[in-house]
């Protein structure tokens, strides 16, 4: 081809990818070739393909292919434009960073072999980038359950312990009911003519019941894939299990997935908007925001708490989409573009620092060979590199300016604050709630995350061992910093994002932010104008900055006192320890006091004459006791029933069949009894 | 244009700086003189602020980088918040970096910084009024953003300076909304700038403190800065609580005459809050911590509420 | 020569020469040639047809249109690779003892004879024979599944045989009322049960008689197929021969069932005019999915739950042949296709796994990745393929059932997605310790035959992905004679 | 077609209801067997009327086969299983026989009104036919449902294939030869296949009492 079209180049690094992929499966055990030159390869395509999207939302590329494969009357449809160009883009940047960062981190003596991990690790970028460029439902299902299938076996990478094996089982159990359910969704879609491409969907009016039916199973669905509630309790069992850049990718990436799989259904395919669609992801967003955050807090693992945190950001995320689906829904398009700006431009920061964070667990457990919270602390002395890049990771995951998680979290707010021109007034008096319990899960987004990194980095030692810990490998830093860099552009930059992020509310809502948004200058945002908001990092941290060097430098040239090192004064107690400090059951100790009806828990309290006192508290999740186990129950009850069915007794056997035709012959036409 | 923004902004940034400890130090003597003692005088503050400068700063020898970079950053946050907040004149050209949810977000920035250091060192205090500042913190926070929105949604702006200016505006109006913000804002500002009943800034009892546990590992000029930032911080709630709900006579772009009435009458409502706090704190006592949860739901409902009263009644 | 007595003779001369010599060392191979005969014969009768078109044989006698030549194919390849499976299979049995000579050579003459039984069902054009042949098949498979002689396989052959003579028995009653039926109308000289004169004429057929005759038919081929509640013999014999007969039974007798449903629908739904006979189809359908799918949480032995897995998949073929149009049609059949594909690769891997672990049992079955990481993996693949795991074909076959469902049947959609995860949910969670896990059993002592289990599962991974133009033509026929 | 042939052909059907109702009350597995052969007897002589009046000369063949295989060939090979294996009763039938001749009449009156339009539709001479054969084969089926032996299970397997080709018979003057002689051929060689059956099953389990096989369920 003289002059290959974008989306064939998109087409050419996902097939590098699975190319990959099966040289893993030929240097099966060769460790050094498939770590050190398999999988930097395998980032490089991430950031080709990361170039290729930017360079197509410049340029405002539509492109259509067909490929020859998939049903006969159904061939592949494949479309890049700006949608998928956006989420193109987020998934590239990250796997770049975290393929490098794997080259370091797979070990030689894990369970799977390093070759066919790595096939795994590729099949399962190859199908995520795939889901993006679909244009048809059956190639879209093809990818996404390929992408649940390989990221399960990469979840099960270690599958000697049974932990894992069920973490993994129920992982594909609830990705697989999801997927049916978006089977079904897709067949609401393509209004029974056959055609299954989604330009045939867009054609289809369906009557508001039926898109309705549509909207509810692909909010299953895709909830089910991003963890909505209550469909979330795979995700802190998976994140733990998988290895480290595994839990990145799902959670950096795959959960975003979802979010794009829900923003084309509703935005793109539907033709009708109802305004309780709205409602209903706004109040399951929500939901999941404040139930993610509040159980992030009391965790004492910290793959888990970072899980719960990505319930939370999804639950953001859902809410924010469920605002602009609101205001689309009443014609209010330059709020709904400022809504799903927030939306978006969430996907690409929490897709970022996410991943980041649970990189840096990966670090963090090779270095130290502990997840559980309790018996980590005091690593920034011995890992600094690792701590200073989680460091930047915890402050944008928590929601502070001048970092990226601010930006999105602004913009959410800026469009709540629009709600009260609706012109539902049921929906006015739900505003201030729904603002509030946005509010509320920012803060206490902060507060798990100065547990996580307060617990892991700072303070003493817990254990011994950990004195021994030593700093991420080169592989393994350049991985982070490239992601940290992003998370510091994202934050400075706000501006630049958005006017990516044009083509796409051209794409969903018919009109972006883009033209107002930087109408006073590139540092400056002002979304709707200058006189309802605006914001500038880049003032912000110049402000800060400078007022600090001031300080800084008038402190030394004042006063000349020195500086003295001594061991710590703690009060003028002599004899503090390490195992004095707040543990991370008792840094979460105010919030389960204080959302104690969320959760069930397990206390086991020492007593007076106890020769070994232990404290332990056990939180779980009481969807758990109270969704889950009942239908557990229902089905081992149903099946129960129907294994009576199978007594063994051949004569009951020749009665079913006897009143199976009696019966069959009572239904024939024209018989009367 | 630029240098008179510039010089603007030095003044009111020079001024809040000078004038933040003052405040501080009126009140305690306002406690001071209501609680039948002497009082150590107004410039007690200052001469503490002199004394720590001068002195060694020892150190934990666990200190990481962290530890020592904390103080400045705090100190920076509450500069920059005093910045933006109007005081007495809303010509502020940083306050377009920042409008009133950044504002929260720099305080929270400071906070999660003096809770991190206060953790570094791994003593038993330090990790629990972390813990304690995070845990006042993550109600204070959703509750003063709601009070902010009640004012927003009537300005149609969360930019600060378009909040003062539409209260101010043309015509007088009451906001009953602004009634319920301004109650949760109190409630508010007592946790937020660890006063009783919440906090008691003058007590090392370690069943009850919060702020001092965290910066207990401190001292010298970390520790001067880290009281100045607190009374900074002091200082631009007290703006903020102005400009939300006391903003008449300030002074508006474009009107340098008006400097005239606004810089004093600004300084007469400053006292005015800070007699208003040194009441308070000496007719009421110290919560049990269980009870400071209640306390900020409390706040922070109160400030739901002035929302949904702005939307029942548009006002 | 017409290549079709090839197809017969070459599986009916293996009968008689293995009856002779099967339990010779080289009797597996003669076993393994004479499938392969019957595949060459098969595939040049399919050259033949793709050329020519349909094809009357022996006076009208045997009718090859596309509806049956594809299925023709797959059993002749399922069977060839059966056979070569049955190579390692058996041999370590004899080994072990659980084969004597002459159960060797019984074992090998009706394997070729069963071949034979079904090849025949699926040819004839007589629908008299087809019941002949169905009987035939029945009989053959009972002496496969005892050939052990355990108390267990007796006891599963005698339920087998019993419930599927009573099931036939009332098929023959249908062909009764059927011929009954066509003589009335029929234009004198034409034989009056031959499907294409029946299929020229069944717009005048009467339509009781025909609905009368359908509920025979439907209950009688039913049984065969494994349609709840008429399943009871399914699994006892699917766990009790034989592994490669539980693969061929699995694979290719419950095809030929349908088909033989099918083929009545056709004539019924012309006499109707309506879907009764679909909508029964569908009722049998949708229970026979809950049942499966129910049945399978409560297995321990390995090949029952595959077993169950079948009764599920059939009762999603039948859905879908019930629900008619062109899409479900299709997906019906590529369905049959690829789970005959699919659950033989399946019962192949669990062989080689219980004979690994002595056991039939699940709960000993541990790690097979760590003995054999080809039989793990192959079990592992297989299981995702039986589940609807794409790119393997079941999922566009489900693909499209679901999809059409959703607009055709709405209310049965809740129904196909219970049966589905909860199939799900219950085979997986068994196969997932089978094949990660710890274990300490040693490997076997003859290689493993792998190949037929790659092959079988590769070709169901491309019918997901692609569809050759030649069988979507026959299928795109096959739908158009279907109608519905 | 004469009206006595007719006649006749009514007479031989109620013959063969009478002789599906002995089957249902009979215990004694020897007059099972007795009465097999005459259901065989009687389907042989309908059979041939049939082909008398119709003059279709495979009926004639048919009516030969028929009674070489379920008059003597059958019938003997079940006399020698029951002498070899030693059975004489079928101690307990699962429901009490009166309560089971009731069941049986509604099951007939059940398959007369099934038939009945066909019946009206039917150019046949003998229209009831149909119905009966219908009733003889529920009958024959609750039989097996019944018994508790393997052997009257067989005898009752065995008989509902006698009315099936009654009606196929009297019902449509009989189905083309391959059709019947496949039939045949798959009953013969089912019968012994269930013959070597029985006597393995009794080694294995010491009985023919059909209780013990009942391993094979779910928990």
């Amino acid at each position: 081809m003289a002059n290959p079209t974008l989306i064939d180049l998109v087409l050419w690094v996902i097939s590098g990818w699975l190319v990959i992929g099966f040289l893993g499966i030929l240097t099966l055990h060769k460790f050094t070739f498939v770590a050190r030159v398999l999988f930097p390869l395998g980032g490089v395509g991430g950031l080709i393909l990361a170039l290729l999207a930017l360079r197509s939302l410049n340029s405002g590329v539509d492109e259509n292919r067909t490929l020859p494969i998939g049903l006969p009357q159904l061939i592949f449809h494949l479309r890049l434009d700006a949608l998928s160009s956006f989420f193109l883009l987020v998934l590239g940047v990250v796997i770049f960073g975290v393929s490098i960062f794997s080259a370091g981190y797979f070990r030689n003596s894990a369970g799977t072999a390093p070759g066919l991990l790595a096939l795994e690790f590729h099949f399962f970028i190859a199908s995520m980038a795939l889901v993006l460029i679909s244009d048809d439902a059956y190639v879209f299902m093809v990818a996404w359950e390929s992408m649940a299938m390989s990221s399960y076996f990469l979840v099960t990478a270690n599958h000697k312990m049974p932990k894992i094996r069920a973490a993994g089982f129920l992982y594909l159990l609830v990705a697989h009911i999801g997927a049916i359910a978006l089977l079904l969704s897709f067949g609401v879609l393509q209004a029974n003519s056959g055609d299954y491409t989604f330009s045939n969907m867009r054609i289809q009016s369906l009557s508001p019941f039926w898109a309705s039916v549509a909207f509810v199973l692909a909010v299953f669905g895709f909830g089910a894939k991003a963890g909505i509630l209550p469909l979330h309790i795979w995700l802190p069992e998976a994140h733990p299990a998988a290895p480290s850049p595994v839990s990145a990718l799902m959670s950096g990436i795959m959960l975003k997935i979802a979010v794009y799989g829900m923003l084309r259904v509703s935005f793109d395919l539907l033709h009708i908007h109802l305004w309780w669609w709205g409602v209903l992801l706004l109040v399951l967003g929500l939901g999941t925001a404040l139930f993610g955050v509040i159980f992030a807090a009391v965790q004492s693992d910290m793959k888990r708490l970072l899980a719960y945190s990505s319930i939370e950001n999804i639950g953001l995320l859902f809410s924010a989409m469920g605002l602009a689906l609101l205001f689309y829904s009443y014609g209010m398009n330059t709020i709904a573009a400022l809504a799903l700006t927030a939306c978006l431009y969430h996907v690409a920061a929490h897709a970022v620092f996410k991943s980041l964070l649970f990189l840096v667990t990966g670090s963090v457990l090779h270095a130290t060979g502990e997840r559980n919270l309790g018996r980590l602390g005091g690593l920034i002395r011995f890992m600094p590199w690792v701590a200073w890049l989680a460091f930047i990771g915890v402050l944008a995951s928590s929601g502070l300016p001048p970092f990226s998680g601010f930006v999105s979290e602004w913009l959410l707010l800026q469009s709540f604050l629009f709600t009260p021109s609706l012109p539902q007034p049921i929906l006015n008096m739900f505003i201030p709630v729904a603002t509030a319990s946005i509010a509320l899960t920012a803060a206490l987004a902060g507060y798990a995350m100065v547990k996580f990194f307060g617990v892991v980095f700072l303070g003493q030692p817990r254990e011994e061992k950990l004195n021994h810990a030593q700093d991420a490998g080169l592989f393994e830093k350049i991985g982070m910093v490239w992601l940290a860099v992003v998370t510091l552009l994202l934050g400075l930059l706000p501006n630049l994002t958005i006017d990516l992020m044009e083509p796409v509310m051209r794409v969903l809502v018919g009109q972006g932010l883009a033209g107002e948004s930087k109408s006073h200058g590139w540092w400056l945002l002002t979304p709707i104008s200058i006189e309802r908001a605006s914001y500038s990092p880049v003032y912000f941290l110049i402000g800060i900055a400078t007022a600090i060097a001031f300080t800084f430098i008038l402190v030394r040239i004042l006063y000349h006192a020195r500086l003295r090192r001594s061991a710590p004064w703690a009060g003028g107690h002599a004899w503090t320890n390490s195992r004095m400090q707040d543990t991370a059951e008792g840094y979460g100790q105010p919030i389960r006091q204080v959302f104690e009806p969320f959760f069930s828990m397990k206390r086991q309290l020492p007593k007076p004459d106890d020769l070994e006192p232990k404290y332990e508290v056990i939180v779980s999740d009481k969807f758990w006791e109270g969704l889950y186990m009942p239908v557990v129950r229902l089905t081992e009850f149903l099946s129960a029933l129907v294994g009576r069915l199978q007594r063994g007794r051949i004569s009951i056997y020749l009665l079913y069949s006897f009143i199976t035709l009696i019966f069959l012959l009572l239904l024939v036409p024209g018989v009367k009894i | 244009m630029i240098l008179r923004q510039i010089f603007l902004q030095s003044i009111v940034s020079g001024a809040s700086l000078l004038l933040a400890p003052l405040l501080m130090g009126w009140v305690s003597q306002l406690r001071a003189w209501l609680q039948n003692r002497k009082g150590p005088g107004i410039l007690q503050p200052y001469r503490a602020l002199h004394k720590l400068f001068n002195k060694d700063s020892v150190m934990a020898d666990t200190a990481s980088p962290l530890f020592r970079f904390a103080p400045y950053l705090v100190f920076g946050c509450m500069v920059l918040a005093s910045a933006i907040v109007p005081t007495f004149s809303t010509e502020l050209p940083l306050a377009k970096a920042a409008d009133a949810i950044a504002l929260v977000g720099i305080f929270a920035l400071a906070r999660i910084f003096i809770s991190l250091a206060a953790m570094d060192i791994g003593t038993a205090f330090g990790t629990l009024g972390a813990r304690r500042e995070m845990f006042v913190g993550f109600l204070a926070e959703p509750a003063l953003l709601m009070i902010f929105f009640t004012s927003s949604l009537i300005a149609h702006s969360t930019s600060l300076i378009t909040i003062v200016h539409s209260l101010t505006g043309s015509s007088f109006a009451i906001y009953p909304s602004l009634v319920f913000a301004a109650f949760a804002f109190i409630l508010i500002f007592l946790a937020e700038n660890a006063r009783v009943p919440v906090d008691n800034p003058s007590t090392h009892l370690e069943l009850t403190m919060i702020h001092e546990a965290l910066i207990l590992e401190y001292s010298g000029r970390h520790l001067a800065l880290l009281e100045w930032a607190a009374s900074l911080k002091l200082f631009a709630y007290s703006s903020v609580g102005i400009a939300l709900f006391l903003p008449w006579g300030i002074n508006e772009a474009g009107s340098d005459i008006s400097f005239l009435y606004a810089i004093p009458l600004f300084i007469f409502k400053l006292f005015s809050i800070g007699i208003l706090l040194a009441l308070i704190e000496t007719f009421s006592a110290k919560m049990r911590i269980f009870r400071v949860p209640e306390f900020l739901a409390t706040a922070f409902l109160l400030a739901v509420i002035g929302m949904l009263t702005y939307i029942l009644l548009g006002a | 020569m017409n290549p079709l007595v090839l197809v017969f003779a070459a599986p009916l001369l293996g009968s008689l020469v293995l009856a002779v010599m099967g339990h010779k060392p080289h009797g597996r191979n003669v076993n393994v040639a004479f499938s392969f005969g019957t595949l060459l014969a098969a595939l040049f009768l399919t050259i033949k047809i793709v050329a020519e078109g349909p094809l009357f044989a022996f006076n009208s006698q045997f009718f090859i249109d596309s509806l049956n030549i594809f299925l023709v194919t797959l059993t002749a390849f399922i069977g060839f690779t059966t056979s070569v499976f049955s190579r390692p299979y058996m041999r370590i049995e004899e080994d072990r003892g659980k084969m004597t000579h002459s159960r060797m050579r019984l074992y090998f003459s009706m394997y070729q004879l069963f071949s034979f039984c079904m090849l025949l069902a699926l040819t004839t054009n007589n629908m008299g024979i087809l019941w002949v042949a169905m009987e035939a098949a029945t009989l053959t498979t009972v002496l496969l599944v005892s050939v052990y002689r355990t108390p267990a396989s007796l006891e599963a052959a005698w339920k087998y045989f019993i419930l599927c003579g009573v099931g036939i028995a009332q098929a023959l009653m249908g062909t009764i009322l059927l011929y009954m039926a066509s003589q009335k109308v029929i234009a004198p000289g034409l034989n009056p049960l031959l499907w294409t004169n029946l299929n020229a004429s069944k717009s005048i057929l009467n339509p009781t008689i025909m609905s009368l005759a359908f509920v025979f038919l439907l209950v009688g081929y039913g049984t065969k197929v494994g349609l709840a509640p008429l399943h009871n013999w399914l699994p006892d014999a699917h766990a009790e021969g034989p592994t490669p007969i539980s693969a061929v039974l699995s694979g290719l007798l419950l095809n030929v069932a349908l088909y033989a449903v099918i083929r009545c629908k056709i004539l019924t739904d012309g006499a109707l005019n309506n879907n009764f006979a679909g909508n029964l189809m569908i009722g049998f359908g949708l229970l026979s999915v809950l049942v499966g799918a129910f049945s399978l949480l409560r297995q321990r032995d390995i090949k029952r739950m595959f077993s169950y897995s079948s009764i599920e998949h059939m009762g999603i073929m039948t859905f879908a042949f019930g629900m008619g149009g062109p899409i479900a049609n299709f997906a019906g059949l590529l369905h049959m296709t690829v789970h005959a594909l699919s659950k033989s690769a399946v019962f192949f891997a669990v062989g080689h796994a219980a004979q690994k672990a002595k056991s039939q049992m699940m709960d000993d079955i541990r790690g097979l990745i760590k003995v054999s990481p080809t039989v793990g993996w192959g079990l592992m693949m297989g299981t995702l393929a039986i589940l609807g795991m794409p790119p393997f074909g079941i999922f566009a076959s489900e693909f499209l059932i679901l999809t059409s469902a959703m607009h055709q049947l709405p209310w049965s959609a809740p129904i196909l997605l219970l049966g589905l995860a909860v199939a799900f949910g219950a085979i997986f969670s068994r196969v997932q310790p089978m094949v990660f896990g710890e274990t300490n059993v040693k490997p076997l002592p003859h290689s493993p035959a792998l190949l037929p289990v790659f092959l079988h599962l590769g070709l169901a991974l491309m019918l997901g992905l692609y569809i050759p133009n030649y069988l979507n033509q026959w299928f795109l026929q096959a739908v158009a004679i279907i109608g519905g | 077609m004469t009206e006595l042939s007719i006649q006749l052909i009514n007479l031989f059907a109620s013959i063969l209801l009478l002789l599906a109702f002995a089957m249902l009350a009979q215990r004694r597995v020897i007059n099972l067997v007795h009465i097999y052969a005459m259901q065989g007897l009687t389907v042989v002589s309908a059979t041939s009327i049939v082909a008398f009046v119709t003059h279709q000369e495979h009926l004639y063949y048919s009516a030969v086969m028929t009674l070489a295989l379920k008059v003597f060939l059958i019938p003997l090979v079940l006399h020698r299983l029951i002498k070899r294996l030693d059975i004489r009763w079928d101690v307990e039938t699962l429901i009490n026989i009166p309560s089971m001749m009731l069941v049986g009449i509604v099951l007939v009156i059940f398959s007369f009104n099934l038939s009945l339009p066909i019946s009206k539709l039917s150019t046949s001479v003998t229209p009831g036919t149909l119905g009966i054969a219908l009733a003889c084969v529920l009958l024959s089926f609750m039989m097996m449902i019944t018994r508790s032996k393997a052997l009257p299970q067989v005898i009752g397997f065995l008989s509902m294939e006698n009315a099936l080709v009654f009606a196929a018979t009297s019902a449509t003057y009989g189905m083309p030869m391959v059709v019947e002689l496949g039939i045949a051929l798959d009953v013969l060689v089912g019968v012994f296949i269930l013959g070597v059956f029985m006597f393995q099953i009794r080694e294995q389990f010491e009985s023919l009492d059909i209780s013990h096989l009942e391993n094979l369920k779910e928990e």
